[in-house]
């Protein structure tokens, strides 16, 4: 097995009394695409929130490429390289398409500002380039041409494939996708399928992935962790986790309450 | 902390209802303000002003302006009624206001309300009374008030053809006769040139007979004009092609700039003056736009780096026990910057983790504190007190000293291109991005890489460095300092005047400089009720355009591949 | 924290759950440095930050130490100091709960606050002159202050109604600055509306016999003034406690704060709520300028506007939203403008101490922002996504 | 000697180059002028400016002056020569910026005789060089800091003065009355951070020291503070004698009120200063003031012309006097309209000339004039009041009942 990507090693986060996330160990293998279910409340977003530093997890440790990241502040945990999107559209709305994901690209834009001020020939080149590269970046999501459109102009649609962009931009090496199917149609989230996977094949990413839609969580993930009152209950393939009693009991909600709840 | 300007959802219906409760809600509406036109001593401070002088007043021109707005107010209201009910309403109106003013009467020559009002004088009553006897007096008041509503809705039922070029004509007639001291000044300061035109319209206080005449009839001529000529040079203008079209819309802007840049020239030192301290507060609003407009930080200490510039200036270079050295101003000059920018970086620091309008409190006690320690005994012996530093050279070029507004203005103009500039490309750049981001939605822009301590020190800095330079030039302006010139009532002056123009907008920090700070200074005839129509202003603005006068252009980028 | 079972199922790797730093499994020469990483670094900002604390603690301890070693100052002034900070702390407390009530429930700043009190205190004032000249001030003292109270918190209410009506609901679903900026405006124009309507004089409160004289409490004396100020200050807090907790339309109030949407389809009248706000805020502010006018007797036009400051201070400081900790914002900014200078600057020796009391003052709110961001008893605010 | 004749010789040079530099010796009907000469055409108002804070928070000093300079214009029923008199004012904020801008706007006037005004030392300093610039006069009403008369005043203020007296002057008399008088050797003062007090508990302070007394504290409040109880704790610690503070009267009735709760300062006399001389003082200080000790310009002359003007300025403005020098304002006014009758001359169609320089030397001759605020005398440095220092006592809280040499008592110099 080769070394993860991501790993959190015990990871623990409580607000009050509530655990959100109890103890998890998560490894992302590199290339991958994993997805991490669970039913509403379950703590999945606070696992994105505590890995981008958000929050700062109570216990344990967050590893990416063999460095440690828990403690670091968020602009530094984008610059190691992860990137992500969020459950409920944080666009920047008022500026164009493009402008967005101009920002995303801050991490590797090098010129100072006062070269923008005196606009040196270093600048303008790079915000060509900059430019250029963004454009491809809505060619890749499928925006082309749009760049121009306020980003609160966009369909719901193309807004979450704006703040994909958005995250490309940075160039990272692990992008965490918060609930990209989310209201979407049928056809909308199949499209979206086969995006996840061109960024895996095609720009060879990792990519973590909350997501409710099961049958796209089934159909693209490489694995799959199972979440329930902050605690992983179940990990491995969509088969196996698919078919894992403790997976549908939780679910299905059969179940009592968690043993291990502290709430 | 964003923000935005979102359309409401929930917009508030225009409550309708028959034209009598409309003519009393109307008339009641514009019967209190007339009363408290009243009772502010508007009436009777204006009567010392002349429209016309010797024949009409301000204060009984105002009196009768009320019932005439109501009236139109009425007749906007009522527009589908019929003519009856129109005339009818018109004259309820009218007379309910009267009414009101009328009642006024009676009690200042019988109550005894004066220990409350102080506006409430024999004065008062006679001004009401219009010069005639208390009864008459009521009599003609009233009446008057109706017709002046009549008048008002009449204008409002009319035709457009013949309603514009009286309206233009009155409204020009009413600007003239505000303005008429500026304007003799102004004209005055001309020469010969405008001599004529000055004794042929005017004398001391105001329009002539024949000059309001003049007026009247020149500016609805103009309009009449304008109105024929409008619709043939709008189509050719569309007939133009988009490059020739664009080009005369941005020769059209740079000389209708250059017109104001180069104004004071004209108008004189007193023009000159205020246009300087115009200037100045654009600077600053500059900086502040740079904090608040761009990098969403809200700040009402802003006062501080202005401060901090100027008694830099003054310690570097003053002829004075407390000065540290005596250098030129313009070798001052860019350690006054440097010292505001270390000073934005440091005031920064503290406050990086708070947001919103907790910021606004932080920021708003970091320039009280300085303001205090500023004036304090503690710091007497290094920056002299409340006695200030006084003996501040003026920056010479060669052998010429910038004394005068006019030269010291031109010094701003420059300072405030060069600023401009500077906005105007950062706000475009990478870090105006980073700015826009963060202003926007901060965990976001985190989470994209960006730097919160860098980019908000950047901002705190460069905004310092804008009202360093404010300071500097103030510094020289004056030739003195004091600590009391340094009031919050500056930050507040600062925020208002860039929210008024249009957060964000470099154009409209200019604008709402020219607006709050300009407009004020060339009415100060009503010194008294300065503040009082400052204070109306800003809540007519809010009210009627929230997005500012300039609002920020939503930024549509061409596409490149177009 | 109790180690819980492990119910996943994978086993984590490498399972120690003690939490211990330890270097990364798997691969050891990168983990020591990653492990050392962790340690946080000491930036410019921390530096700074250090700096200023440590500043003013030195101010603080060095200049307490200082005072206590000259003793300039007897026990019994000590205590008149704290009485006078709870004095002008329980008039702040009054204002600031209008701050705070209406932040509560829309999130902004209402600037003309303190110009609200003025106009209820000046207006007020006539009326209590009015019953001096006719001797009810002094015969029949009780009906006559109550018409004076009546009268502050009536004319309060309609300014801040009028406020509310032109500043804030047009603005209620927007979100801007504009609000705020309204609100600048509405102050000057209160101000000198008043100015113009009542005179620039300075008026002063007529003396009255009752008001003059002491109370013995708790072994000491203190001026009737005083006690009626913090004892109605605080049953005024009391009753607006009980107001919020207890009934229907505190409850609403606490609903509408807690979210806006929600509460609307809840079936909340927000329109009602708000004006109920502000009605509320306004009589605290009426309280609050009678007796602000019963202690130090002045009213003049301009008599709002830096309480109205200090007191958004104190509600800053207390927490703003948190009605208790407003009034614990007041009290605390009272007492710190009251001791502080001489307490902490007389030792080190400084020139006029109370010329800087705003400084203090300030700074003090400074560093509560900087460290505990969320006020001295903590924020009431949802977070609106 | 010589030493004397370099300074003349200086002051002449340094004046000359000053007119010089303004404008060049002008002709115009019957006179001729060193600055120049304005015409006022029959029916033409004669035209007086005016400066003070007219808005802002210090819109109760400027204000007061600006009504005394209107009473002092209704006195001559606003007339002239025949020609009406017109009053121009500005607001000067009581800052330098506001006061510099007031002072261009007046000074674009040309036909603008002579500047009264301003009430703020700050204004004036930065105001006044432009006012000699364009050759106008300029007579301060409440401007009070010495470095605006000083001897080595910087040449833009040579045509300054004022009809209200130097701190300094009025420091020596107080610190002398608390010395000797009241026989106190440990005074504590209290400014309230502006120009004008600041100055003069400076040097009240000093000459204080010098007598051989000892200044036990020192502090400052702000003009808006309510609460002086704490502060006065401070000072009651030092134990002081005498408790000077003259400020203005919003804090200083705030003082005089609170200072009897103070344990401690029992026995110290408080002494109050000019800015609470007002009958508006005793609105705002109430029964507290009675007993009040302040020290101010003898205003014996000003017992007979006085209660007029107050009564004028009730009928007028509906409230009494906040503010003391509206009097000054009143005599400055009146010494303008005085000196200009002086130099102007008319011809035969009516036509009123007025040199600016005879104006300014006619005003600076001014000489023995009975004014309201007391007896005018301008010295060769600007200053025009006299300074003969009297202590007055308030002995009734009424304002109704003010009348200078009743309520306020005078009890020093004892006549």
């Amino acid at each position: 097995m080769p070394d993860a990507l991501l790993r959190t090693v015990n990871m623990t986060k409580r607000f009050g009394g509530l655990v959100a996330i109890d103890s998890l160990d998560l490894d992302v293998l590199p290339g991958t695409i994993h997805s991490v279910i669970g039913p509403n409340g379950a703590g999945k977003t606070t696992v994105f929130n505590c890995i981008m530093a958000f929050l700062a997890p109570d216990k344990g440790e967050i590893w990416f490429d063999g460095e440690r990241i828990d403690g670091l502040t968020p602009d530094r945990v984008a610059a190691s390289g992860i990137s992500r999107t969020y459950q409920n559209l944080r666009l920047f709305r008022n500026v164009s398409a493009i402008e967005n994901i101009l920002v995303g690209m801050h991490l590797h834009l090098r010129t100072s500002w006062w070269s923008a001020v005196l606009s040196t020939r270093a600048n303008r080149e790079e915000e060509r380039e900059a430019h250029r590269e963004a454009e491809r970046l809505l060619h890749f999501v499928g925006l082309r041409g749009r760049g121009d459109v306020l980003a609160r102009n966009l369909s719901y649609g193309d807004q979450r494939r704006l703040e994909i962009a958005r995250a490309l931009a940075t160039r990272a090496r692990l992008i965490m996708l918060d609930e990209p199917a989310a209201g979407m149609n049928p056809r909308e989230s199949r499209e979206l399928m086969v995006f996840i996977r061109n960024l895996r094949d095609e720009r060879g990413l990792t990519v973590l992935l909350i997501e409710h839609h099961m049958q796209l969580v089934m159909n693209i993930s490489d694995r799959i962790t199972v979440l329930d009152h902050g605690q992983k209950i179940a990990e491995g393939l969509p088969d196996e986790v698919k078919n894992d009693p403790v997976v549908v009991e939780a679910y299905l909600g059969t179940r009592k309450r968690h043993p291990a709840e502290h709430a | 902390m964003s923000f935005e300007i979102v359309s409401s959802g929930f917009q508030h219906r225009q409550r309708t209802g028959t034209p009598l409760s409309q003519a009393l809600k109307t008339g009641i509406v514009f019967g209190v303000l007339s009363l408290y036109l009243a009772l502010v001593g508007v009436y009777l401070t204006f009567d010392k002003s002349w429209v016309v002088v010797n024949v009409l007043s301000m204060g009984r021109t105002l009196l009768f302006v009320v019932p005439l707005l109501a009236g139109v107010q009425f007749a906007r209201l009522n527009r589908s009624q019929s003519r009856a009910v129109q005339l009818g309403g018109t004259l309820l109106v009218g007379l309910i206001v009267g009414g009101f003013t009328a009642c006024l009467l009676p009690v200042i020559l019988f109550g005894n309300l004066r220990v409350m009002f102080v506006a409430l004088s024999s004065p008062l009553a006679k001004m009401l009374a219009l010069g005639l006897t208390p009864v008459l007096g009521a009599a003609v008041l009233v009446a008057g008030s109706a017709a002046a509503a009549l008048f008002g809705a009449l204008l409002t039922v009319m035709s457009p053809t013949v309603r514009r070029p009286i309206t233009v004509g009155l409204a020009a007639l009413a600007v003239v006769a505000l303005l008429q001291e500026v304007l003799q000044l102004i004209l005055r300061g001309g020469g010969a040139a405008f001599s004529f035109i000055t004794r042929g319209l005017f004398q001391y206080g105001g329009l002539t007979v024949r000059g309001a005449i003049i007026v009247f009839v020149a500016a609805a001529l103009v309009s009449i004009v304008v109105a024929r000529l409008r619709a043939p040079f709008k189509a050719r203008f569309a007939e133009l092609p988009p490059g020739a079209a664009r080009f005369l819309r941005q020769a059209g802007i740079v000389i209708l700039l250059a017109a104001i840049i180069f104004f004071p020239l004209i108008g004189g030192s007193f023009v000159a003056q205020v246009f300087l301290l115009v200037g100045l507060y654009a600077l600053m609003g500059m900086g502040l736009n740079v904090e608040v407009g761009l990098a969403g930080l809200l700040d009402l200490g802003f006062v501080a780096y202005f401060a901090i510039g100027a008694y830099t200036i003054a310690l570097l270079t003053a002829d004075s026990p407390h000065a540290l050295a005596s250098m030129s101003f313009w070798a001052a000059l860019p350690i006054a910057v440097l010292v505001s920018v270390a000073f934005g970086f440091l005031f920064g620091i503290p406050v990086l983790g708070i947001r919103g309008d907790y910021l606004a409190v932080a920021t708003l006690g970091i320039g009280e504190i300085v303001r205090v320690l500023v004036l304090s005994d503690v710091a007497q012996p290094l920056l002299g007190g409340a006695q200030g530093i006084l003996n501040i050279p003026s920056p010479a070029i060669g052998s010429f000293e910038l004394a005068t507004p006019t030269s010291l203005y031109f010094l701003t103009v420059c300072c405030l291109a060069l600023a401009t500039y500077f906005a105007f490309r950062v706000q475009d750049s990478r870090l105006g991005r980073t700015w826009m981001a963060m202003r926007d939605d901060e965990d976001v822009a985190q989470a994209l890489g960006i730097n919160l301590v860098k980019t908000k020190l950047l901002a705190y800095s460069i905004g310092a460095a804008f009202a360093g330079v404010a300071g500097a030039i103030f510094a020289v302006m004056l030739k003195s300092i004091f600590p009391h010139s340094f009031q919050l009532l500056i930050s507040i002056n600062i925020l208002a005047l860039i929210i008024v123009g249009g957060l964000g907008s470099l154009g409209g920090v200019i604008v709402g400089a020219l607006v709050l700070i300009g407009l004020p200074e060339l009415l100060r005839e009503f010194g008294e009720y300065r503040f009082l129509l400052y204070g109306a202003v800003i809540v007519a603005m809010m009210r009627l355009k929230p997005e500012g006068l300039w609002p920020a252009r939503i930024r549509r980028r061409e596409t490149a591949d177009a | 924290m109790e180690a819980t079972a492990d119910k996943s199922a994978t086993p984590p790797a490498g399972g120690d759950l003690a939490g211990a730093p330890r270097a990364r499994p798997g691969s050891g020469d990168g983990g020591m440095l990653g492990g050392l990483r962790k340690v946080k670094r000491f930036t410019f900002v921390d530096v700074v930050l250090w700096l200023l604390r440590i500043g003013v603690a030195f101010v603080v301890i060095g200049g307490a130490i200082g005072t206590l070693i000259k003793g300039r100052y007897e026990a019994s002034q000590w205590v008149d100091f704290v009485v006078f900070g709870l004095t002008i702390g329980g008039v702040y407390a009054l204002l600031a709960l209008g701050y705070t009530m209406v932040y509560g429930i829309l999130r902004q700043i209402n600037f003309a606050h303190g110009d609200t009190m003025m106009a209820g205190a000046f207006s007020a004032y006539f009326a209590a002159n009015y019953f001096k000249r006719n001797g009810m001030l002094e015969s029949d003292a009780v009906i006559a202050m109550v018409v004076t109270v009546l009268v502050a918190m009536i004319v309060c209410t309609l300014v801040a109604l009028t406020v509310e009506r032109i500043c804030y609901r047009p603005f209620r679903h927007v979100r801007s600055l504009a609000p705020l900026i309204c609100a600048i405006g509405a102050s000057f124009f209160i101000q000198h509306t008043f100015r113009a309507m009542y005179g620039s004089t300075v008026r002063s409160f007529p003396d009255t016999s009752w008001l003059n004289g002491d109370v013995s409490l708790l072994g000491g004396s203190m001026p009737v003034t005083q006690v009626l100020v913090i004892g109605s200050a605080a049953a005024a807090m009391l009753v607006l406690y009980l107001v919020v907790h207890k009934t229907r339309m505190g409850k609403a109030m606490r609903a509408v704060s807690e979210d806006r949407d929600a509460a609307a389809m809840m079936g909340i009248d927000i329109n009602r709520v708000i004006v109920f706000t502000f009605t509320l805020g306004a009589s605290m502010a009426g309280i609050g300028g009678i007796l602000y006018m019963l202690v130090y007797k002045q009213v003049y036009f301009f008599m709002g506007f830096l309480p109205g400051i200090k007191a958004f201070t104190a509600a800053v400081l207390g927490g703003i939203g948190n009605i208790p900790g407003a009034m614990f914002g007041g009290i605390f900014l009272g007492l710190v403008e009251s001791v502080g200078p001489a307490l902490f600057l007389d030792g080190l020796g400084v020139p006029a101490p109370y010329q800087l009391k705003d400084a203090i003052a300030f700074t003090v709110l400074i560093m509560v922002l900087v460290f505990r961001p969320e006020g001295l008893l903590g924020e009431r605010r949802a977070k609106r996504a | 000697m010589s030493y004397l004749t370099k300074i003349s010789l200086t002051t002449v040079g340094l004046c000359v180059a000053g007119f010089s530099a303004a404008v060049a010796a002008e002709t115009k009907g019957p006179v001729t002028d060193d600055i120049g000469v304005v015409v006022i055409e029959p029916g033409a108002p004669i035209l007086i400016g005016g400066y003070w804070a007219l808005s802002g928070a210090e819109i109760s000093l400027g204000l007061d002056q600006q009504r005394g300079v209107e009473l002092a214009l209704d006195a001559h029923e606003g007339t002239l020569l025949d020609h009406p008199v017109a009053l121009v004012s500005e607001d000067s904020q009581c800052t330098a910026e506001g006061g510099q801008t007031a002072a261009t706007r007046l000074a674009t006037n040309t036909d603008i005789l002579a500047v009264l005004g301003p009430d703020c030392s700050s204004s004036a300093a930065a105001a006044a060089p432009i006012l000699w610039n364009a050759g106008m006069v300029s007579i301060g009403t409440s401007a009070s800091s010495p470095t605006l008369t000083a001897a080595d005043r910087p040449e833009g203020l040579q045509g300054f003065m004022r009809t209200m007296p130097n701190d300094l002057a009025q420091g020596l008399f107080d610190a002398d009355y608390i010395y000797n008088v009241l026989k106190c050797d440990a005074l504590a003062s209290v400014h309230d951070g502006s120009p004008y007090t600041e100055q003069l508990v400076r040097s009240t302070n000093s000459r204080f020291t010098e007598l051989g007394g000892k200044v036990v504290a020192t502090e400052a409040v702000t003009p808006t503070d309510v609460d002086m109880r704490p502060m006065l704790t401070n000072i009651a610690t030092a134990k002081p004698c005498t408790v000077y503070f003259p400020i203005f009267t919003a804090a200083g009735a705030q003082l005089i009120r609170q200072m009897p709760e103070i344990a401690g300062l029992e026995n110290a006399t408080p002494l109050a200063g000019s800015a609470m001389a007002a009958p508006g003082f005793l609105e705002a200080a109430g029964d507290a003031a009675v007993g009040l000790k302040f020290a101010k310009v003898d205003l014996e002359s000003r017992g007979s012309a006085y209660p007029a003007l107050l009564e004028a300025y009730v009928a007028k403005y509906g409230e009494t006097p906040t503010e003391v020098f509206h009097a000054n304002a009143y005599d400055a006014a009146q010494i303008t309209l005085a000196a200009i009758e002086k130099v102007a001359q008319q011809d035969d169609d009516g036509v009123l000339y007025v040199g600016r320089k005879a104006l300014r030397d006619a005003l600076f001759a001014t000489a023995g004039y009975e004014g309201v605020s007391g007896t005018v005398t301008c010295g060769p440095t600007g200053d025009c009041a006299e300074f003969k220092g009297a202590v007055y006592e308030w002995v009734d809280s009424d304002p109704s009942t003010f009348e200078i040499g009743k309520n306020p008592k005078k009890v020093y110099p004892e006549s």
